[in-house]
């Protein structure tokens, strides 16, 4: 049993400034949690708080329920990946997996098994002798996943493990740390600013800005359902699309469109009516064939960035800028008149002035 | 050969004579007997005689000892303070930055203002003429310059790295022993060298506070170069004595120190 | 206030009573009258005695200028020769790894085997007991030293801040002169600050080459100490004004050297 | 006319160590050129010999028709936009912007009047009298661009200028960056590693490695017909699906699929029969359903990468790890055994030795 329970969590740097305030968090046993957000939102802080690097200035953590509030790092049993791995240059991958055996006291026949155990799972074992500046970035980063795994600890903490890593590798990793957690199902804290690595690492995301946690859930779930407009953009690449709007006799009122809601939309957004508010479309939303719920909007391509993949475009539409995903096939020239085709079913709604979601009907429900 | 990478050869050849020919000549002056000092053949005679009386009858090996003795002594007391104390002043902020300046301002003091309350109190504690009390002088006047140079090693190690140790279960102490220390081999040991280059070269403190049997090969050249007139040919042999720790030591400066030893950047 | 805090500030008291304690009793020697020095009384007499006999009686004005004129001399004519070397070693290979180690090696010599040779050139060149000599050989000294500190300045600047001034069309000595110089700014005022340092401390060269007329302080206070006995009260004086201008230039130090002047990391 | 001309330009660090050899490159006047590769690929170095910043060792560089080998940086008209910026930091933006005028002795009211021109172009205007130090990362990168711009240059070189910017940023600055080019319509080089900003911005884009270039050619034309197994997996994430396979009597072997080749396929691929080949697959040739020349393949789902907007499975199907892009409405459980479709008109074909293309038909006209 390890799980994480925060209660109020704060980090407080005196003048009034706080790194983290408030902060209220489960993390269940076994659970692979990424805290997401942009850099200087709290999401470092808080895992260096978990790890006991940094003081928790009021409230309690607890691990696996013992309260750890102010714990020793070492007397947590938790195992840190840095960004910058933090290898012991002047020791071999060897020694550097086993330092920590070795300060707990492991016996050298247990320590040397345990290397080369660890080492064969990473494919370390070639490197075993070398000095860490005689490694590739990407050896370097699994040496400090072996360093980490070989002491069995009760929870993994990594601090933006493949943020020094090119794509290619970044993304190999990314599996593999996926697999290694379905392997060891460990209590696993990832921090990340990459919506990707949250969105197909964490079993559940926890989305931070300037220190306060904005939401907690699956990554689907909250890319479905996110509670603001914050969270909302973050989350997707390019980020979802913000129009004022209106709610008036079941009928959104738009500069690029209006269209009546369907029926379980009208009862959802009821709270909504006769309010500011603000609409958002996700990119993907936008299609370039006709469809049931999908209503025309009519635009100027201004840029178009064919992908290979997908194509994303950038319209201007009565002044509003918008950015669509769409079918690779689905190629016109920049400067040309476009119509997209807005998917009604997947809209979501803000309070203009508080950037709060109304809770939303599920999409599939409405086309079923 | 181009006419060009001629010419350039033919100045690398003249620099490098007028830096070696110095060296040259004290070299050629402390092996020919001392009455051809001063002959203008390039090499008359070659003779130890410098090299036997300096040693028979100036006492040199008893100064070379001695400097030995006092330069080994000083770094080694003050070079584990000096980490100690860079440590402390790299990571946690010890005194702020008026610790940092105040150790700094204790440099720029001029020395021949501290030589004599030096010899004062050493007369009242029985420390003058003797090899400890210059063991305590030199370690004490090195260790803010010591103290600074490794602060900034330290500086320079990611404190990642002890965040690691810490979690990886070392205690603090164990953190900066095998971790940090090793890391900053390359400080300690510049640390060392010119500690023991500083003290192997001091000269105003050794004249004020060493005797006869005391003194250091600094203090032994200067007198050279008053007592009888000037016996330019044991002067000779008495530097070139002098270099050859130097030379030993310049092997680590190659080694660490150019790489190592660059003052930091813009910040 | 709790009572940890208490204690803690009760320490810190008691280490700023023992490091500002001689810098006060220097102070309250040199200000009363000089047979009351060795009073034990925390201030008997108020005296600026000591004071006007340093400088009707011993010429202490003189020794003063002279320090002045040499040390800001010799940092001037060093300085811009010093930032030029650097920024070669720095930025084209000028010499190699050798090169480096060569200025460096420079400052591994005792300065007493110096001092013997260099007398005997500035007797042939008429410059023994001249300020410009003592200058010139000021400058000479602290030229590799200097070097040193600006080639760690102009290494840790960006090359491409002088790639993209030059692409914006400036020549190589315009993108020194405009983009690297100014920003090295804190290099130079270090150099600066620590070539006056120890040229106005400098004691062994000043003791040789200059005589009556051109003697510095270093030279003026070692003589007060050795005279007519020991004059604790005008040593007092002399070494209190000695310290002024190393108070004055410490603001230079404040601003520029704490941040500045760290030694390298770990490469 | 500021085309840029390289033949057969190469650069030789002594000691048989190239950062580029015998390149041969035709940039057309007012094109932007994508230069794209891995670190160490040479690209920078190409960018820095066109800019004077490195020695040619051999071959010539002209621009705009005369020939520049050995013209000092200054005598080229050219303008670089740095990775780091490059600010002068004792500036203020104003004098950053102006500097280069100055340098050509530009009067000052015209100078003045062409800083203000360009900062409220670039939206600076508010920050003309501050230090470099006091900006954000993007607003840095704006005064870079704006110290390049206000020159007119013939040519814009740029270093992988965004690539210290957030994802949000760089995603805006790319925008910005072609609607700059639109505008100024200058020949512009630039550098990057990743391959979303060299499709979406170049007009055409040279992809190097090595030292060598590999193909230059429009982003779409390079995506859909690369001439190598490099090139074809650098430019797309994930990287193309790469199987073994031969081909006899008209029909395709794999470990995962054997499916016949359509009539024009045939006749593309004559000469790669009884060869050892390699099949190409693009990620997002893999359907949920199936279509006219689709062939399925079933495997085991070992990964799923729920993006939101779009699904990435991994799946190990005979032993071979296959990844595919489907659409986010297909999401299978990791472990289960899934049906996928291949698009046969859509593959790609590979000598397995030389790695080398084969020419292959137009996907669009078999379907037709």
């Amino acid at each position: 049993m390890a799980d994480i329970v925060m209660k109020g969590v704060s980090r407080d740097y005196g003048h009034g400034i706080y790194g983290v305030r408030d902060a209220d968090l489960e993390i269940r046993d076994g659970e692979f949690m990424c805290f997401l957000g942009p850099s200087g939102c709290g999401k470092s802080t808080t895992l260096r708080m978990i790890a006991g690097l940094e003081d928790i200035t009021s409230g309690s953590l607890s691990i696996g329920g013992r309260d750890m509030t102010h714990t020793r790092p070492r007397d947590r049993n938790i195992a840190v990946v840095f960004q910058t791995y933090a290898l012991y240059p002047h020791m071999s991958v060897r020694d550097n997996i086993g330092f920590g055996m070795k300060m707990r006291g492991v016996g050298r026949r247990e320590r040397d098994a345990r290397i080369v155990a660890a080492a064969d799972k990473l494919g370390l074992t070639k490197y075993l002798d070398r000095k860490p500046a005689a490694l590739s970035g990407g050896q370097r980063q699994r040496v400090a996943l072996g360093r980490a795994m070989v002491r069995e600890p009760d929870v993994f903490l990594m601090d933006e493990p493949l943020s020094n890593l090119d794509a290619t590798l970044r993304a190999e990793m990314r599996l593999e740390l996926v697999r290694l957690h379905r392997e060891h199902g460990k209590t696993t804290v990832f921090v990340t600013h990459d919506q990707v690595e949250a969105m197909t690492m964490g079993d559940r995301i926890c989305i931070l800005r300037d220190g306060h946690i904005m939401q907690v859930g699956r990554p689907l779930e909250v890319y479905d359902n996110p509670v603001n407009i914050f969270v909302a953009r973050f989350l997707s690449s390019p980020p979802m699309n913000i129009l004022p709007a209106t709610l008036a006799e079941g009928r959104i009122n738009t500069e690029i469109a209006s269209f009546d809601l369907a029926a379980a939309q009208k009862q959802a957004y009821a709270a909504a009516r006769n309010r500011p508010l603000t609409l958002g479309v996700r990119a993907e939303d936008f299609y370039a064939e006709p469809g049931i719920g999908r209503v025309a909007v009519r635009g100027r391509l201004q840029v178009i960035e064919a992908l290979g993949a997908e194509n994303i475009l950038f319209l201007d539409i009565e002044g509003q800028q918008i950015a669509a995903r769409v079918d690779r096939r689905f190629l016109p020239e920049t400067g040309a008149d476009v119509v997209l085709h807005l998917d009604t079913a997947a809209i979501h709604l803000f309070d203009a002035e508080t950037e709060t979601a109304f809770a939303r009907p599920d999409p599939e429900s409405l086309r079923a | 050969m181009s006419r060009a990478s001629l010419l350039r050869h033919a100045a690398l050849v003249a620099i490098c004579l007028v830096v070696a020919l110095p060296i040259f000549w004290l070299l050629r002056t402390s092996l020919v007997p001392p009455e051809l000092s001063y002959d203008p053949r390039i090499w008359p005679e070659f003779s130890t005689e410098n090299y036997r009386t300096l040693f028979a009858g100036n006492g040199f090996g008893r100064n070379y000892l001695n400097s030995i003795i006092v330069a080994l002594g000083s770094v080694l007391l003050a070079t584990p303070l000096a980490a100690l104390t860079g440590y402390a002043f790299a990571r946690f902020r010890t005194g702020g930055k008026a610790a940092r300046f105040a150790v700094l301002a204790t440099q720029m003091l001029p020395p021949v203002a501290l030589a004599l309350p030096t010899f004062m109190i050493y007369r009242e504690l029985g420390l003058t003429n003797s090899l400890t009390g210059l063991v305590i002088v030199y370690a004490v006047v090195n260790l803010p310059f010591l103290t600074w140079i490794l602060m900034g090693f330290f500086e320079g190690i990611p404190a990642d790295l002890e965040e690691a140790a810490i979690t990886d279960g070392a205690t603090n102490w164990q953190a900066f022993l095998l971790v940090v220390l090793p890391v900053a081999r390359p400080g300690i040991a510049a640390a060392v060298v010119l500690g023991f280059i500083l003290a192997w070269n001091e000269f105003l403190f050794a004249l004020i506070l060493s005797g006869p049997s005391t003194a250091t090969v600094p203090v032994a050249l200067a007198a050279l170069q008053t007592s009888n007139g000037v016996e330019i040919g044991k002067v000779a042999a008495g530097v070139a004595l002098a270099i050859v720790p130097l030379m030993v030591v310049s092997r680590f400066i190659q080694k660490y120190l150019v790489r190592g030893l660059s003052f930091g950047g813009v910040s």
